[in-house]
Order: C-alpha cells, then structure tokens, then sequence
C-alpha cells in the first residue's frame, strides 16, 4: 500500500475516485451510459464529474445498450479509453453481441493487430428487493469468454486500484460493483496507485479451512470466519478480486495448507464461477491435498424472488457459510447450499 | 366513445390508480416497502383511455411503470397492494414486486423490468391471436425512451411486415430517467419513426382521455380488421421522480408545475361536469371512495401471512 | 427404444422428422428463423418444410433475432409451441435478453401464473473452418440460467426424441445441434418417440475411467475409448444428452464404480459445463470414491481461429482425450488440454 | 469527380475485386479453401465508388461480404489471399480468415461475421474523430438485411444525437441470405428510415459508380463539416450464392440475367470509352492484368509456410 496521505470514503467514492484520477489524466478517457450525467448514475457513483468534465466527456446516453457499448467498443478500437457504465448488470443482456462477439474477439480474429482497452463497469447481485430483472450476478458468462478481463473488488481500496488497472490495461475488462458494497467504507490514498488485475489476495489467516470468495461474498465470508473462529475453526479466507484470468494459484496454496475447500459466490450455483475454482483445486496435485470434498454455497438455482425473506432463503448468508463449513468439517460432504 | 355511466367509471379509475401510486409512495417514504416501484402520477389518463377501447378477449403488455396499466385492465388493488408487501396473496405470490406483475389468463402479459422487454412479447401475442384467426389485438404500452432500444425497431418491423394486430402506445412522458427526448433522439415525435416502417403513426394529447381513447380505438380496429399495427404516441409527463432515489435535478420546477396544471384527471373531472355526468359535491367523494379503497387494500395486505420461505424454490419451471 | 419400423437416416432428418411430426398434430407449433423456408434453413434442416406447411408455420424473418425470439416467446407465453431457429448459434448474443431476462424468468417473475414453452435449436461447435464468431459452443451459459433447459443430442435417435419432449415441455428448451453431425446416420424409429430431457445413458460400459461428456464430444470419447481399449484401458463412457437439468447421478454412479473421472466438452475449459460436471461429482460422496485427480477435455481458451490447423490444435480431439486418460493413470494428475 | 488518371484505376480495382471473388469461388469449388466466403461479384461500383470520396485519415467498416470494400480501401490482394489460405502472412495471421479481414491501423476496421456488427463501431470511430477534433469521416457499409436488426436503429440514433461524422452506406442487394427486401420491410428504400433519426436519406443507382461517388462524397462532406451523419442506399445486386452453399431457390434465373445485363463495370468502362479515358483493345489488357495479378497472390499465398500451431494461443490478450 502506497505510504501517501489516505482517508476514509466509500466504495462509491473509490470508484468516482478512479475515474476522476484517469480522466483528469488522460484526455481519452470517457464515461459513458444511461443517466451518469446530471443524475449522476444510479446508484450516485459519477455524481459531480458532469460538473468537471462536461456532457462530452460524461456522457448520457439514449437506453440503447448495444449501441453505445458498441460505440465505445469502436473507440476503443481507436485508442480511446471509453469506460462504459451499464446501470443493471442485468442489461448486459442487451450488448453481448458487442462484448462477446466483437470486443473480446477483434484482437485475435485481427491476429493481434487491434485491441479494444475498454472498460464496462456495473453494478450485479441481489440484496435489494430488486427481483428478478435487477438483481443478477452473471460473471460467470464472462469468465468463460476469452479476450475478456473479469475484476470484482470487494473492498474500497481494491476498487479503486483495480479500476486504474482496468482502465490501463489494453484489454476489455468487466468491472463488477455491489449495489451493497457502495457504502461500504475504508482508508483509500489519495493519490493514484494501482492493484494488480489476476491476483488474489489472502485477507484472513487460518488453519482449517480455506474460504475462496469474491465481490461482497468476501464480506459474508469474514463474517462467518469469525463466527468460525469462536467455535475453533479457523478459516483462510481468500478474495479473489479478479475472476479472469483466475488466480488458482492463490488457493491451491492454501488448500495444501488446509486441507478443505468452501468457495463462496453470489451467484446461482450451478455453473457459476465457483465450480471453475472448484475444478481447477482437484484437477491438480491439491486434490491429493483435500482431505474433504469441497464446497460451494451459492444462491439456489431460481431466480431471485421479491420478497424480502424469500430473497434471504435463496441467497448465501454468512450463516450458510458456517453452516456448510461444519458439515464439511463434521460429516464427510459439505451441504449443497 | 363509453356511455355515461362508464365515463364517470374511467374518472374513478384515474383516481384509483392515482391514489395508488401515491399511497405507494408514502409507503416507500417510510421505509415499509422493499425494492423500488415507478409511479405514474400523471399518466393516468393513457393508459385509462387507452384500455377503455379494449374488447373482451384483447391483451395487453406493460412496463416498469405498471400499476396504472394494470388497475386500467381491471385488476385488483387488493393483490396489487399484496404483491408490493411481497404477499402470497399477490399477482405473483411475493416473487414478482412492482415491476412483475401480470395476470395472464386475464390478458396482462405482465409488467417487464427490461426498458422495450415486452415488445417482442407483444409481437407474439400478436401472432397468436392472428394464427387462430381470433380478431383480438394487443395494446402494448412503452415509454418514450424505450423508443431508442433495438427492440423496439424490430419489434416494429415484424409487426409491420407479418400485420400483426399490435399498437404499439408510446407513453411520451419526456424524460427516460433523466433523460430528455429532445437530447435522446432527433425528431419531433416518436411516432414519426412509424415511416421506418410503412405503420401509420399518430400522435395525441396524453392529457385528454377521450384524445387517447378515441385514437387507440381506432388503431385497435384496423389491427383487428388485419390491416396491420400502428405507433401511437401520447404526450404526457410524470409528476414524480423516476423512482424513489430521483432529485429531479434534470427538470425544473416551473416545468413540473406546468404539467400539473394541466392535469388530466381534473380536466377529466371539469369536462364531465361540463356534460352533466358529475356534480361538483359527488367530486369529494369520489376522491375519498378511492382513499379508502386503496387503505383498505393496503391494510388487508397488511395483515397477511408471508409466503413459505421454501416457496422461494417452487415456480422455476413448470 | 419402440419396435416399430425404422430406417437409417441423418442427425439433420431426425430433427426434421420430430419437427415435422409435431407440427402435423399440433397446429400450434410453427418453426421461425432466418431462411427457414423456401432456403431450408443454413443446414439444410427444414428443407422441404415450407412446402408442407405454407409460410404461415415455416417463417422466414428479418435479421432480428432479438425481435422473433421476443415474438415466439410471447406466442409461448399465449399458449402456443414455437420453434425458433438461430442460424448459429453464436447469434444467441442477440436474444440474451428474451431469453435470460424474459423467456427463462416469466414464470417464476410471475409466481407460476404463466409458462413459456418454446424451443430454441441452434446449431453451435466448430471445426467447420467459419472462425470465432460462428463457431462458439456457448451453452454453458444458459446452463447458468435457472428456468432454462438445455439439451445436446449426439445421435440422430436421440435428437429425434430429445425434440420431441422439448416441443411437449412447458418450459423453454435449449436445443443445441452440431454442424458436424448432421450428416451422421443411424437407425431410427418412424413412430415419433420420447427421449426424456434429464436423462444421461451410458453408452459404453468400462472399469477403469468414466468419460462424461455431450453432442459432438461424445463420438470424440468413443473413439477414445476404442483407442484406449487397445491399450487395456477400458472406459465408461456417460453422455449427458441433457446439460441441464444435470443427471449427475448417472456419472456418480458410474466414478464409484471406476473411481476416476474425465470430462470431455468442446467448449472453451475456463468455466464451462465440464465445471459443473467436475463439482457436482467432487461435491459429493463420489469425492471418496475418485482415486485420480478428475480431468476435463475442452477446447483451449481461446476464440476459434480460422486455419485449420490451428482450429484443430485448440479443439479437443478423440487423441487429445486418449492422452488425457493416460496420464490421469500413468501421472497422478491429467494434462490441461 | 476524380481526375482521369484515377477514373482508370477504379475500373481497374473494379475488375481486381471481381477477379478476386471469382477466383475465391473456384477455390471453393475446388475445395481448395476452408470455411466460407461472401461473394462481392455485382456490386463492385458501391465499394470502389463510395471509397473513392473517401479522404486521408478516414476509416471504413466492412461486413461479411467484404473483400470488395477491402481492395476498394486499398488493401494487399496478396495479403487477403494468403488471409483466405489460413497463412501467417495474412491480415490476420491465418486466425480471421474472409470475415474478419482488416487492416485497423490503415483504417479498415474489419470486417465482420455479425450482421450490423459493425455499425456501432463505426460509431466509436465517429466519436473518436469528433473528441480529437479530427474533420476525419467513417463509412460504414452493412446490407439491406442489418437494417432490421436492433443495432442498426441504436447505431443510427446516436450518430444522429451527437452528430457524429458517420455515412451509413446501406449496399441494398435484394436479399439478406434468402429474404427479399420486399418480405423483410415494409418500405420502399431503406432510406427511408432516415427520417426517423432526424438525418437525410438518400438512395442512389449502386450500379453507377458515378452516382454512389458523388453521394457518398456529399454525405462525408456533411460528416466532416460536423453536419452529422447520412443514411445512404445504394440499389445493388449480388450475382453469385449468398455463399458456397446456396441453391438460389428464392431468386430466378431471370432476374439474375436481368441484373448482369446492367453490369457496373461494363457500364463503367463503355462510359470511359465515351469519356475518351479507354480504348476497347486497352479492357482486354486490364481484364488479364487483373486476372495475373489474382492468380500471382494466390499462387504466392499457396508456397506460404502454415502459421506455428501453438500460435493458435497468442493474440488472445494484449
Ligand atoms: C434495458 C434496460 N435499460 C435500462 C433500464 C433502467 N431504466 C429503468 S426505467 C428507465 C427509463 C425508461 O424510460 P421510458 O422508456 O421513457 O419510460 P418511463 O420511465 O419514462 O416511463 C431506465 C433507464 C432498464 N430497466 N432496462
Ligand atoms: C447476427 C447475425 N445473424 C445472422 C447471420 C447469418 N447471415 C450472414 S449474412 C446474412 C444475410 C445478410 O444480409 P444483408 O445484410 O443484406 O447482407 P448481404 O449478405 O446481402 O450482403 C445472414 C442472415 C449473421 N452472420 N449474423
Ligand atoms: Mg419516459
Ligand atoms: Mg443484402
């Protein structure tokens, strides 16, 4: 961590912080997206850059998802460094064809001759009584598209720092945000610095067990790695920070060290991110080191419901995280939670 | 045009469906509901006069801004106001909220959380009627900012192309979330976009009922004779913010003043005055039949018992 | 299988003659696509069908396939049984929306007060020298998607009987074919017939390796296991038919008895179904059973190059499975293909 | 109107984009090439035409029938060859093949497996030149059958908002894969649809280089002015399949013999021997020249060594 001046801001604040810094810096650098100007997006993440950069560089856009993903793929392709911002992650329904058949494929198909440095940034996850159409969590998708980047810090200062990198970097990267996590606080630097993209980051210590997480997951994860600890179980918990490239690395060493596995993801289960962790654990020499089945929990297999408590029963909670970790560690199979 | 008893019915409908999304509003002030809803304070008299033109057997579909729609086609506050609690007893059993509610079998295809999702559905249901040679059309209701979504221009274009029997009702309220329409697109009206594809296109004072009426009858017709889909436009505005988090710091206050003034369900109320249907005294109490009705249906919602946690699994598929 | 007559004939007959059956009972179900009619569709599968059944029924669309896969899945949604087409399956980026947000979710949005039966075929996979974007084998995706089925049939029976329960489903189905299977020819019941979706088969019995798999990989392990059976090795092969539901019973069942575990998808590896196949039985009490680290087979992560030879260099291959199971036995863990 | 000297090299790039494709198509038939190819035979005058106004420093995007638009932007028939024959020395290293053929740092931002795929590209590069302040154009060519798909009406309405130097180069073929404009859309020209983006429209004869040159001059000029962006539509006619596998059951003869006799490289060339700029025994020349040059790239392509597998693994990331 860089030794400048910090203080303490919000998640939110971390992200505007980064696009500001880029933007101040780089006269090629854009936002662009549905009502990120004057309304400030959404959930409030631009608010005030309109007033800086001005409707050229912050940019409200007609809802036409596919077109301005699509522009901001061209311009990209130009050398500018568009950052577009998608209100819903569930709207990126509307502009797969512009992230998946072209900007995560034009470099390759031009064999190496062009490159798109986008970035498209959105909030996901349910917690929100936004149901159904509001409220995914689809990285995953994206995970399994060479040419993209996936990134999702859980925390202010990962956020931050991931976003320079993002923004950076010479590739399209999909930067996931929480609608949970934007006020959630912490010490951020003022200046500029930032944090690798494919690195993984060992936040807790422990023995017995080791928690693979990411996004607000990670949150849920420490939460139940205390509530762990006072019952003597003490869990490595491990924040992955980028889904791609997966830095399995980071969890292969800890599962040498602890035998046990419990990935932790928001998204439904099956086929979600977390079965590639899981995959890439016991296709290797750890799988001589599990002395467990591993674990996932993750929400059920439905949509997400309306209704507050329905929303809970289908979600994972910290308390499904303890749960499954003592049946792993009691039984011999963890619960399909 | 309605008969008499039915026009002062259409004013009762307004002021239900107004004193609905005002009472939700009030709710979410208060912290008392989950998730996020859309109002259509102003509206009222769209989709009212829109939905007056149906016969028996027609569909509709709708969009975030819902509940107008839906209280229009007839359906009932009780389990509107129980699906907003998340009630069992609600449209869609607590699993659906504001943006998802529908009755299917009674020909609301639903409210759609995806800006232009209900288009594509519409088309279909359009097709349906058309291939079992039922003379039934479809009222499909989107915003203005809608418009500039793909789907809508294909949507449109397969109408067009294969006839279907589909208005397609664009709610030009002026502003998608923030944004103008005079910044997101670059024409006068929305229903000039119909030369795109050879539909007529017609646009009305949303503010008068009988403007909205008497156009949607007419496009309803032709696309139950099987001449085809039309795009009609009404002009009208929303009062209230976009959504609960909205500070209105894209439009000024004079402009929402404005539109207030030019209130559709008091120009109603004055014009059936004019035409003997309505007494100045029987106005009162009009307003607060609607009030109790709409606290009758919240407190009954109320008082119901959550749905099954493990509900929550049941549904997925059929 | 019934006993009544059958014939040889082609993977792309029997999709037509289930097509063709059900459209012949039920007025109701109707095929639409690009070039669907008069064309016979990109491959040929409907030729003829516009013929029997006029315009009404065969319809040939615009480009758009977001607004005829909105359109059927509103026709699903009134009742009737549409069959939409995309020309390849890469195309699906157009139709996420319909598809994840609309068609997958209506009926749970809607508290099971409604349903959509439709189907989508598509063809999807490579080797056809068409390159990354018509080439894709995307399932994965929609096996992420709760509300969604998803169904792959290697044989010409199996499609044939596959379609058949998907256009009786009340549920939106997924149907994927393959471009390098149409040509394939197997004995086939007249009689129309039910293959149940969710049901994998084992297609060959062995002891020392189970190999799960789908579509076209699955003659890809079957002649792996020919070769490996030359070797002494003898495999189990286990096609899924369907990816989702997931009959990952029949694959546990089959590691407890072989205690080892490749998965073989053409797909790229990094979170693709192979994932979900490999979790589900590592997650389970056949953990204990396997005594290899599991391997998957998939194409490498990368979009599909134009030349063949590279295009064959980054797909999996009966060889590359053959070396996959070797080394899973000879090694202790399996090469990364 | 080019200079004389030019006028000649049109014709000739002309007959080299034919010669290409012809000779593409016998490879094919030969089975001599991997995958597939869209045919540009027919409709050479748009491309060389519209490209032909085209100024330093401004870029094209092109389709999956793109080969045309590439000669036309001056690409190295050498290099699209060997591009076809899967080799490293081609565009793409052997990775693209005939769809993805491109040369970005030239300005030819590819073409494109995706119907529309790149129309909202072509608006990213408008964007790019208006924010560097560059009075560079994009043309954008896409089939009649794109402009039903969704991106189309989202590209062409940001184009419009912001006024980005774009011209929309519609090549009206007649068909998309099989579907006849005429079934596909409900109106007369896609030009048409101009008006509901608030921007000209304008359709022009495709066969009269002339005609295609001097609109698409017009519209850039428009474009770089900061005027916005055209729709142009240029009425044009593919000869050949759609590709290898077509039967050409949903056109006649008739009509395809229709079609050639209005050739646009014949008319081009008897309206230069009018012009005095080329003389009847010179066309001989230029077709053989055409065809060496053609059978000299394949030819060279065909000893090229195949690219390294493992190759296969790079340029996935930068
Ligand atoms: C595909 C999609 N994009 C964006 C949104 C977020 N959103 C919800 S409502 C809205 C504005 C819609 O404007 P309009 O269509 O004019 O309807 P109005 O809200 O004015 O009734 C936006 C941007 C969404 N729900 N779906
Ligand atoms: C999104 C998408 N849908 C379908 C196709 C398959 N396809 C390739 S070319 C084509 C016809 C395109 O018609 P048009 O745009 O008129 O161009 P033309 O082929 O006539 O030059 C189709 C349907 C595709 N490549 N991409
Ligand atoms: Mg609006
Ligand atoms: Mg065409």
């Amino acid at each position: 961590m860089p030794s400048s001046a910090s203080r303490e801001i919000t998640y939110r604040e971390a992200v505007r912080e980064a696009m500001v810094g880029a933007m101040r810096n780089d006269p090629e650098v854009f936002l662009m997206g549905e009502d990120v100007g004057v309304y400030g997006g959404a959930f409030g993440v631009s608010r005030g850059m309109v007033e800086e950069f001005g409707e050229d560089r912050v940019v409200d856009t007609p809802i036409s998802e596919a077109g301005y993903v699509g522009l901001c793929t061209g311009a990209a392709l130009m050398g500018m460094r568009p950052i577009a911002e998608l209100q819903f992650s569930d709207f990126i329904t509307h502009c797969m064809d512009q992230l998946v058949n072209q900007a995560a494929k034009i470099r390759y198909m031009f064999g190496g001759e062009g490159s798109v440095p986008m970035v498209v940034r959105t909030p996901g996850g349910a917690g929100t009584g936004a149901a159904a159409q509001h409220s995914q969590s689809l990285e995953a998708w994206f995970v399994h598209v060479p040419g993209l980047k996936v990134v999702m810090p859980s925390t202010p200062y990962d956020a931050k720092g991931l976003l320079l990198s993002a923004i950076d970097d010479q590739n399209t990267v999909l930067f996931y945000e929480h609608k949970l996590l934007y006020n959630r606080k912490e010490e951020v630097p003022d200046e500029p610095y930032r944090v690798p993209i494919g690195e993984a980051r060992v936040s807790r210590e422990g023995e017995d067990v080791t928690i693979a997480t990411a996004g607000l997951m990670h949150h849920y994860a420490l939460e139940a790695a205390d509530a762990l600890s006072g019952k003597g179980v003490e869990a490595e918990v491990v924040d992955l920070r980028t889904l791609s490239p997966m830095d399995h690395g980071s969890i292969a060493r800890s599962v040498e060290k602890t035998g046990r596995l419990v990935v932790v993801e928001e998204d439904v289960k099956t086929a979600g991110w977390g079965a590639e962790v899981i995959s890439r654990i016991v296709e290797g020499e750890s799988f001589y080191a599990l002395d467990r089945a591993p674990a996932r929990v993750a929400a059920a297999d439905v949509p997400i419901p309306y209704n507050r408590s329905l929303e809970t029963y289908i979600r994972p909670t910290p308390e499904k995280v303890v749960d499954a970790v003592q049946s792993l560690l009691d039984a011999r199979v963890g619960v399909y939670a | 045009m309605q008969d008499n008893g039915n026009r002062v019915e259409l004013l009762k409908k307004m002021l239900l469906s107004r004193t609905f999304d005002e009472k939700v509003n009030d709710l979410y002030a208060e912290g008392k509901v989950h998730g996020t809803a859309h109002f259509y304070v102003g509206q009222e008299s769209v989709a009212i006069g829109a939905i007056a033109a149906l016969r028996e057997g027609d569909v509709i579909t709708s969009t975030h801004r819902g509940h107008g729609h839906a209280i229009a086609f007839g359906l009932d506050v009780d389990r509107m106001a129980a699906e907003l609690l998340g009630q069992a007893t609600g449209y869609c059993h607590g699993k659906g909220g504001s943006m998802h509610i529908a009755d299917v079998r009674a020909g609301m295809l639903g409210a759609n959380g995806i800006v232009g999702g209900s288009m594509g559905i519409a088309c279909g249901a359009g097709w349906a009627f058309k291939h079992r040679g039922q003379d039934h059309a479809v009222l499909c209701f989107f915003g203005e900012g809608a418009a500039n979504e793909g789907i809508f221009h294909e949507s449109l274009n397969l109408a067009a192309i294969w006839k279907l029997p589909v208005v397609f009702l664009c709610e030009n309220n002026q502003y998608g979330m923030s944004m103008s329409v005079k910044k997101a697109t670059a024409v006068e009206n929305i229903s000039d976009r119909a030369t795109a594809y050879g539909m007529p296109g017609v646009t009305v004072s949303g503010a008068e009922l009988d403007e909205v009426h008497d156009a949607a009858a007419e496009a309803l017709e032709r696309a139950r004779a099987g001449e085809g889909p039309t795009l009609l436009e009404a002009i009208t505005y929303r009062y209230l913010g976009h959504s609960k988090s909205d500070a209105n710091l894209y439009r000024t206050r004079e402009e929402i003043a404005m539109w207030r003034k030019r209130d559709p369900i008091q120009r109603f109320a004055v014009k059936l005055e004019e035409e003997g249907l309505l007494k100045e005294e029987e106005w009162r109490t009009l307003e607060e039949q609607s009030k109790r009705r709409i606290e009758e249906a919240f407190e009954k919602a109320q008082n119901q018992p959550d749905p099954k946690p493990e509900s929550a699994l049941e549904d997925v598929y059929a």
